[in-house]
């Protein structure tokens, strides 16, 4: 069993806040792991210094072999690792498609001579990569996909959701990092965004998720594995229902005395 | 019927300062040759019928330029007195020259406006800063005062007159003890005065304009320094009186041309301009502005509105009397005025130096001997 | 927008009857000179801007615009030479128009700083300047041919940008601001300071001379005469077309999807992939050359260079032009310029009252439009592309 | 007991479509009023209506006999109405106890603050040892904390809650739950907003059900759960 | 260096950094509020030294000649009527503009400010001209070496530290200085707390304005002189020196304004190139601390969250 990504001896302070304490954590290629635990215990910042926005004070991260510890964000998105934020951050004011693209970054050829001159080709690139971004958000919405230019700003909030996870799956990653995506949805529309992204992964085989949730019906449903954080550190690991019946995972998080 | 009504139609064009910092000078400049157009136009012998066109060059080369085309570039306008500020005059005269508009200068004093090129079209009434310079020094050697501290604003103006000033006084044994270049819009000197102070010169020159030397004026006096404020033309204004109040009192300031209201046509001049109730006094130019557009209109009247034959006209304009004095153009189509008036500041207003208690010796400028 | 089952492009004629109406329009207040004509005129223009606005005239307009910008594209420059052909003997009102179009393009450099990347610049009038300085002094002690001292001109200006590249990508916001601020401040004090470009005195420009054609005579063309200025006119339109058409595809490509994305959210933008520095250096720089290429070809025009035509107020007209026309939106910025550029010209005659009338005025357009007169649509990569 | 609120009919737009259809609900004093409904169905905008920050375009809101419809927002707080807004919306960069503070800005006395904030304190020790932290810097549960101990540091006749457990572990969320029934217990009345329909449920003493902006059904708690359409849509 | 002539250098220097930072902060206190560039605020600081003026010369006419009373009826009628423009100012060009793109607000508020400088130039009597501001500070003065030592600069001087920690009191420990800070932040939620926005706005301005009131009265006290364009140069140094500061810090722009002024007075003094080159000197050296400090002096303690 290959690590795709490998935390060691994590370590992220803010001030006197330990907010990860010496983290290690592996995930699988292939399996969806549930990052989960009490507020403030450090998920959101495991990710940030995975994809380099936060620096770490002590430890390595390596990703499909290669040490990405300090590498910068742009770095780590071209490695193949994708997010969504805990709270939306889509520009409002470009359209679906627009915000679609600003994920598929690395697919899209940057050269200025390209852009500028060639514009046939450009067209002909255009036009493929309205094809991708249209084929996957339907598979999210179709009726969004008849709306790929109409900007973000008028969308509610689930919708906006699915454009994020769609900007982020676009560029077809290897890893997919999800800050809480069902936040706010009813249990029925948390069980179709599930759903849809089980779909997407039928297509992007090998694709790795760690999700990070609130929601326990969902970690239970969709992840091999998960694992428990608390004031930083793991205090468990393991598929959801040998986790959920740790003591401490229960005293701290789940609240099941 | 009413023969004024039969009269042809000539425009005429004024261009100076409207807006900006010496906005005051233009709106003199222009109240004056406004004046000039509309006594003009009240005197039954006159053969046409002048109508004035004005235009703002906000004291800006590029501005200046700009309204220069557009004036110089509309065939109905005859002829023009032009530009307070050296910047835009020396910036248009090119404009002028292509154009073939024929202008008088009513207030620049940079040398090179005329004397740069030779051109047809440009004539100045006014006179070059460097007579001003010899006539200052001169007077600063008599007095006996011999260190001498400059500020003068960076603009071709100031640094002008900081050459002529340093050229005449050295000629005269007196010596420049520091040279302070200060940008139009500052407001604060007190760093350039405190350096002046140490230097401890007897007389502060300064080559610039009023607003600059009422402040350079206040702070001299905020900072101790005691030494004579000698000025240019530039403050030869009412607004630098205004702006100080009693300390003005002293202040040294020069400006070509006999002194308008000594002579005939100068008394004359105040009477109709303060008859008219502008907002604005003449300033110290109006009198040259009011000159020049009238030795346009003179030449009208004259040689009929053509601007070639206008051009030709204005070439031989010698001891031509005007309210400014005789006016003689030399081939550059400068006014060769010899005549410097020396200005002191008495009790609030400009005195000549020969009529003050200063020159009697009833007063004392501050370490005259 | 594209709609579903929606296959017609919208048709041109909205535009062409705006455009129509436009020139006339333009022609009328660039040929009256009687300030009650003016005054009637602006608020004519006004007033029929509001009632087409209120009739909804104003909609099929800007579809027509959006749909078939290529075409209308042509019938635009087709009629900027009906307005010039018009004025043809009428050096000032060519003079004017000239400037219109400089001004244009360096606003469009702007636009790509600031409406597209992000990056504020307060310094456009001084890297106009830069320009306008490098035509000064080339056509004064060079023989490099004038088209080559353009692009000198702008390659300067970027140059000398780039001097700022450190300051302008560490800071945002008003931060970045000021870097600029200050850069606008220090190169017109340091111009006129310093003697050996001219000082505060500034220095002449000698005309523009292509393959041996004078730009500072009038041409005949039988018995017709031109101003020298249909020339410029002409060497302006070109640059202006060729900077418009840049920058419609430089937005319309994934490079102005990358500044946007950068403008809009730098962390989000560099957690895919992004890498702002050089987008933003990219912006910086060709903006600056834009704007660098106008200044110097305005140095020419204008015939003449001087410090105090490069000041802090004159790089805030710049923005202004880009605020009031919807920044980001190049068919705005045209619209602003002939008002911030014509308008207070026209205004001449009111004389000492014309700023204060022109700032009123401004602020009036603002409170009435805050999102600007044009404001920029969502992207299209295609004018009229239908999925 | 007062806290009593009357919708009447209310019609709200953001730009042009209408968002919220002719609504018509009454909050009955002393109660846990909920209100369900799916994504984007009007709840926010309904809460917004009420505080007047989106002032409805036609129907009336009277909260205890006073028509509160047109009033400025700061006059409906002052009527005795706080809020605790959807997506926390903390102060970022004025710390946890200026935050708390601002809760009581209309509390004149400066005691009852302090005593406030001591409770609050007590309620959730996190926020005493993060007083000084920014508030912008916590994790997002540790916001939501805040957020609604700002909503309680003014003693409301009602109080409006959006969506509060959103993003709050499991543990807090059921803790949430009961401060929310402590707040009742202290006799103020709950107008409550949520997704978690079964622990709302299990709280409330009635409740409505909001679809594209219009109320679709409404009953006790218990018939509400009971109810078929609410327990397909919810519970799935 | 003589010693007198250095503690002269110092003390100009701490009379222009004083108003510089008295500029700074208000620039400060709308960056605070709103969120804004206020570019006006310049020509605030000239209209209220020109009301001043105003009030003196009327003052003066109507036969009053005690100079604490001159002084102390000038100071209330500009702060006041200042304060009233401010609110005019926020209420129908600020408030309005809430929702466009943030910069309008500049572009509003720099014509605002042409508007202003125009107004006195064209409509108060001669207006284009500098006028003279009486001095009705006590003006004596010891000298000591060439340093020469004024009573009233060093009152003014006093008098700009008390407004500065007044303020600085107002905004950290008092209520309103909490609500304008909230308002700030996020006005929608502010209000849901029961500010009144509107009224903290029209507040926040009016305190602005009445302190640029503050500066240009000081300022016309200082060079006994003042004119329609004082307030133009002071308006850019202003927001220069609030933003060296770090913007919503009081501290910072204080910091700032001194830090602004010592940077002319060593560019006009120490420095071995001629003094005009001063600004050049100033400015180049704010370009180079914006790459070393780009957040300036005093950083915003929150660094963005994802
Ligand atoms: N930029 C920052 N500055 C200061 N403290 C921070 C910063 N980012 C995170 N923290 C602190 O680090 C700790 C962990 O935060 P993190 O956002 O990782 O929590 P989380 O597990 O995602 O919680 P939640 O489930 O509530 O989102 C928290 O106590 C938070 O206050
Ligand atoms: N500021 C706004 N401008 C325009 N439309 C808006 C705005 N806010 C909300 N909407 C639209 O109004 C509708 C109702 O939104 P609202 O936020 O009230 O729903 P909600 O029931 O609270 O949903 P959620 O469960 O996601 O919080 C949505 O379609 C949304 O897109
Ligand atoms: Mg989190
Ligand atoms: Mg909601």
């Amino acid at each position: 069993m290959t690590a795709l990504l490998q935390a060691r001896g994590l370590t992220r302070k803010f001030g006197g806040v330990v907010a990860l304490d010496r983290l290690d954590l592996d995930v699988v290629a292939g399996e969806i792991l549930g990052l989960i635990g009490p507020n403030g215990s450090g998920k959101t910042t495991f990710f940030n210094v995975v994809t380099g926005i936060y620096g770490a004070h002590e430890g390595h991260i390596s990703f499909d072999g290669a040490d990405i510890t300090k590498a910068s964000s742009r770095a780590v998105y071209h490695a193949g690792i994708s997010r969504t934020f805990q709270r939306s951050r889509l520009s409002l004011p470009l359209s679906i498609f627009d915000n679609i693209m600003i994920g598929n970054h690395k697919r899209l050829n940057q050269g200025l001579w390209f852009n500028l001159m060639r514009r046939g080709d450009f067209k002909r690139e255009f036009e493929a990569n309205y094809r991708a971004a249209r084929a996957l958000v339907e598979v999210f919405e179709p009726q969004l996909a008849e709306r790929l230019f109409e900007p973000v700003a008028g969308l509610p909030m689930i919708d906006r959701r699915r454009i994020e996870i769609c900007r982020a799956l676009i560029s077809q990653p290897k890893l997919l990092l999800l800050d809480e995506p069902s936040a706010g949805m009813t249990h029925d529309e948390t069980k179709e965004l599930m759903d849809d992204i089980l779909q997407v992964r039928e297509f992007n085989k090998g694709l790795t998720i760690i999700i990070v949730e609130h929601e326990m019906g969902v970690i239970e449903r969709i992840t091999d594995r998960c694992a428990v954080l608390n004031f930083g550190r793991k205090i468990a690991e393991g598929p959801y229902r040998q986790v959920a019946a740790d003591r401490q995972v229960q005293e701290a998080y789940l609240g099941v005395a | 019927a009413n023969p004024a009504l039969a009269k042809d139609k000539v425009k005429v064009g004024f261009i100076g300062p409207l807006t900006g910092g010496v906005s005051v000078n233009g709106l003199g400049g222009r109240n004056s040759a406004d004046l000039a157009v509309k006594l003009r136009n009240a005197d039954p012998k006159a053969k046409y019928e002048y109508e004035l066109v004005v235009l703002d060059d906000e004291c800006k080369p590029n501005v200046a330029v700009q309204v220069a085309t557009k004036m110089a570039a509309d065939k109905d306008i005859i002829g023009a007195a032009t530009h307070y500020c050296s910047s835009t005059a020396i910036a248009t005269v090119d404009v002028y020259h292509k154009f073939g508009l024929p202008v008088v200068v009513w207030g620049a004093v940079l040398p090179d406006i005329t004397y740069r090129n030779k051109y047809a079209e440009v004539h100045r009434v006014n006179g070059t800063m460097i007579n001003q310079n010899d006539a200052n020094a001169e007077l600063i050697s008599k007095l006996g005062y011999k260190n001498v501290a400059v500020i003068h604003d960076t603009t071709d103006y100031g640094k002008g007159h900081n050459e002529y000033f340093t050229k005449a006084l050295t000629k005269l044994g007196g010596k420049v003890v520091g040279a302070f270049g200060v940008t139009a819009d500052q407001q604060d000197f007190t760093a350039e005065l405190t350096q002046i102070k140490a230097l401890n010169p007897e007389v502060i020159y300064f080559g610039g304009l009023t607003p600059i030397g009422v402040r350079i004026r206040a702070q001299m006096d905020k900072l101790g320094i005691k030494a004579v404020f000698d000025g240019t033309s530039g403050i030869v204004s009412d607004a630098y009186i205004q702006g100080l109040g009693p300390l003005a009192e002293g202040s040294l300031a020069f400006r070509e041309g006999a002194p308008t209201e000594k002579l005939p046509g100068g008394k004359f001049f105040m009477e109709k301009y303060t008859a008219q109730k502008y907002d604005n006094p003449p300033e110290a130019y109006g009198a040259f502005s009011y000159a020049a557009m009238d030795l346009i209109l003179d030449s009208i009247e004259k040689v009929g509105p053509d601007r070639k034959k206008i051009i030709a006209d204005l070439a031989d304009v010698k001891e031509r009397d005007s309210i400014v004095g005789k006016i003689t153009f030399d081939d550059h189509g400068q006014n060769t005025v010899a005549v410097i008036t020396k200005y002191v500041i008495q009790d609030g207003k400009f005195v000549e130096w020969e009529d003050s208690e200063y020159a009697s010796g009833k007063r004392k400028l501050p370490g005259q001997k | 927008m594209a709609q579903a089952g929606q296959t017609s492009r919208a048709s041109l004629l909205p535009g062409i009857a705006a455009l129509v109406l436009a020139t006339g329009y333009l022609i009328a207040l660039l040929a009256v000179e009687k300030q009650p004509l003016i005054i009637g005129l602006l608020a004519f223009g006004i007033a029929a801007v509001l009632a087409a606005n209120w009739f909804g005239w104003l909609d099929p307009v800007s579809r027509s615009f959006a749909d078939r910008e290529d075409r209308l594209g042509c019938f635009a420059i087709l009629a900027a030479f009906v307005v010039a052909v018009f004025f043809r003997e009428d050096h000032f009102v060519l003079l004017l128009f000239v400037t219109v179009l400089l001004y244009v393009v360096a606003t469009l450099g702007l636009n790509i700083q600031f409406g597209y990347a992000g990056v504020l610049n307060f310094a456009g009038a001084s890297f106009f300047g830069i320009g306008a300085y490098t035509s000064a002094v080339l056509n004064t002690y060079t023989a490099i041919p004038h088209l080559l001292v353009l692009l000198i001109g702008g390659l300067l200006a970027a140059l000398i940008g780039s001097l700022l590249l450190l300051p302008v990508l560490r800071t945002r916001g008003h931060y970045a601001a000021l870097v600029t601020i200050a850069f606008a401040l220090l190169l017109k004090t340091f111009l006129e300071v310093n003697d050996v470009l001219g000082g505060p005195q500034g220095m002449q420009v000698k005309p523009m001379n292509l393959f041996g054609w004078s730009f500072n005579d009038n041409i005949h063309i039988g018995s017709v005469e031109l101003s020298f200025y249909f020339s410029y006119f002409v060497v302006s339109m070109v640059l202006l077309v060729g900077a418009f058409i840049l920058v419609r595809r430089l937005e319309r490509s994934w490079i102005g999807l990358n500044l946007d994305a950068l403008r809009l959210d730098e962390t989000a933008a560099s957690c895919f992939g992004l890498d702002i520095a050089r987008w933003k250096i990219t912006a910086f720089l060709i903006g600056n050359f834009l704007i660098g290429i106008a200044g110097a070809l305005f140095g020419m025009v204008g015939s003449f260079v001087a410090p105090n035509n490069y000041t802090f107020a004159d790089s805030l007209i710049l923005v202004s032009i880009l605020l009031l026309g919807g920044i980001g939106n190049p068919w705005g910025l045209v619209v602003a310029t002939f008002i911030v550029v014509v308008v207070p010209e026209k205004l001449q005659t009111i004389q000492e009252y014309r700023f204060l009338l022109y700032s009123v005025l401004v602020i009036a357009v603002l409170l009435f439009r805050p999102e600007g007169l044009l404001p920029r649509p969502v992207r299209s990569y295609f004018p009229g592309w239908r999925p | 007991m007062t806290g009593r609120l009357d919708i009447d009919n209310v019609t709200t737009a953001y730009d042009k479509a209408d968002v919220l259809d002719g609504v018509s609900l009454t909050i009955e004093p002393g109660r846990i009023t909920c209100l369900l409904g799916s994504n984007g169905s009007g709840k926010t905008t309904l809460i917004r209506s009420i505080l007047g920050l989106t002032p409805p375009r036609a129907g009336r809101i009277v909260f205890d006999g006073a028509d509160i419809t047109a009033l400025p927002t700061h006059k409906v707080i002052a009527a005795g109405i706080a809020c605790i807004p959807e997506g926390r919306k903390v102060f970022p960069k004025l710390s946890v106890e200026e935050n708390l503070r601002l809760g009581a800005y209309q509390e004149p006395s400066e005691d009852v603050t302090q005593e406030r904030m001591t409770e609050i304190y007590r309620l959730f020790p996190r926020l005493r040892e993060r007083r000084m932290q920014l508030a912008g810097t916590m994790s997002g549960g540790e916001q939501a904390m805040v957020s609604i101990g700002r909503g309680l540091m003014r003693a409301p006749k009602l109080l409006l809650i959006d969506e509060p457990s959103l993003g709050l572990s499991p543990l807090f969320v059921k803790e949430n739950f009961n401060i929310i029934r402590q707040i009742k217990e202290r006799g103020i009345t709950v107008f409550l907003v949520e997704q978690n329909v079964h622990q709302t449920l299990a709280i409330a003493d009635y409740g409505f059900v909001l679809s594209k902006g219009k109320v679709v059904m409404q009953g006790t708690a218990d018939e509400l759960s009971k109810t078929k359409e609410v327990h397909e849509a919810y519970f799935g | 260096m003589d010693l007198g002539v250095l503690a002269q250098y110092i003390m100009n220097g701490l009379m222009l950094g004083m108003m510089y930072a008295l500029v700074a902060v208000g620039f400060t206190l709308f960056f605070g509020v709103l969120d804004i560039i206020k570019f006006s605020h310049g020509d605030v600081v000239t209209v209220g030294a020109f009301a001043a003026l105003a009030t003196f010369v009327s003052l003066r006419s109507a036969g009053i000649v005690s100079s604490p009373l001159l002084l102390l009826v000038m100071v209330t009628v500009a702060l006041v009527a200042m304060a009233a423009l401010g609110m005019l100012i926020a209420r129908y060009l600020v408030l309005p503009l809430r929702t466009a793109p943030a910069l309008n607000t500049l572009l509003i508020t720099l014509m605002l400010g042409t508007v202003l400088r125009e107004s006195v130039r064209l409509f108060y009597p001669q207006g284009a001209n500098p006028k003279p501001f009486p001095a009705l500070l006590p003006s004596s003065s010891i000298n000591i070496g060439q340093f020469n030592l004024r009573l009233d600069n060093a009152i003014m001087l006093a008098a700009g530290v008390l407004v500065i920690v007044g303020l600085q009191f107002l905004l950290n420990r008092t209520k309103l200085g909490l609500a304008i800070r909230a308002v700030a932040q996020d006005e929608e939620t502010a209000r849901t707390m029961g500010i009144n926005f509107t009224a903290i706005v029209l507040v926040t301005f009016a305190i602005g304005s009445a302190l640029a009131a503050f500066a240009g009265i000081m300022n016309g006290l200082y060079y006994n002189e003042i004119n329609f364009g004082m307030g133009l140069y002071l308006g850019v140094i202003g927001f220069a020196a609030a933003i060296i500061g770090g913007l919503g810090s009081i501290y910072g722009a204080i910091l700032g304004g001194f830090l602004f002024a010592a940077l002319q007075t060593i560019g006009a003094v120490a420095l071995p190139f001629a003094s005009a080159y001063k600004d050049v000197f100033a400015f180049t050296v704010i370009i180079m601390f914006m790459a070393w400090r780009p957040t300036g002096l005093i950083q915003e303690k929150i660094s963005e969250r994802v």
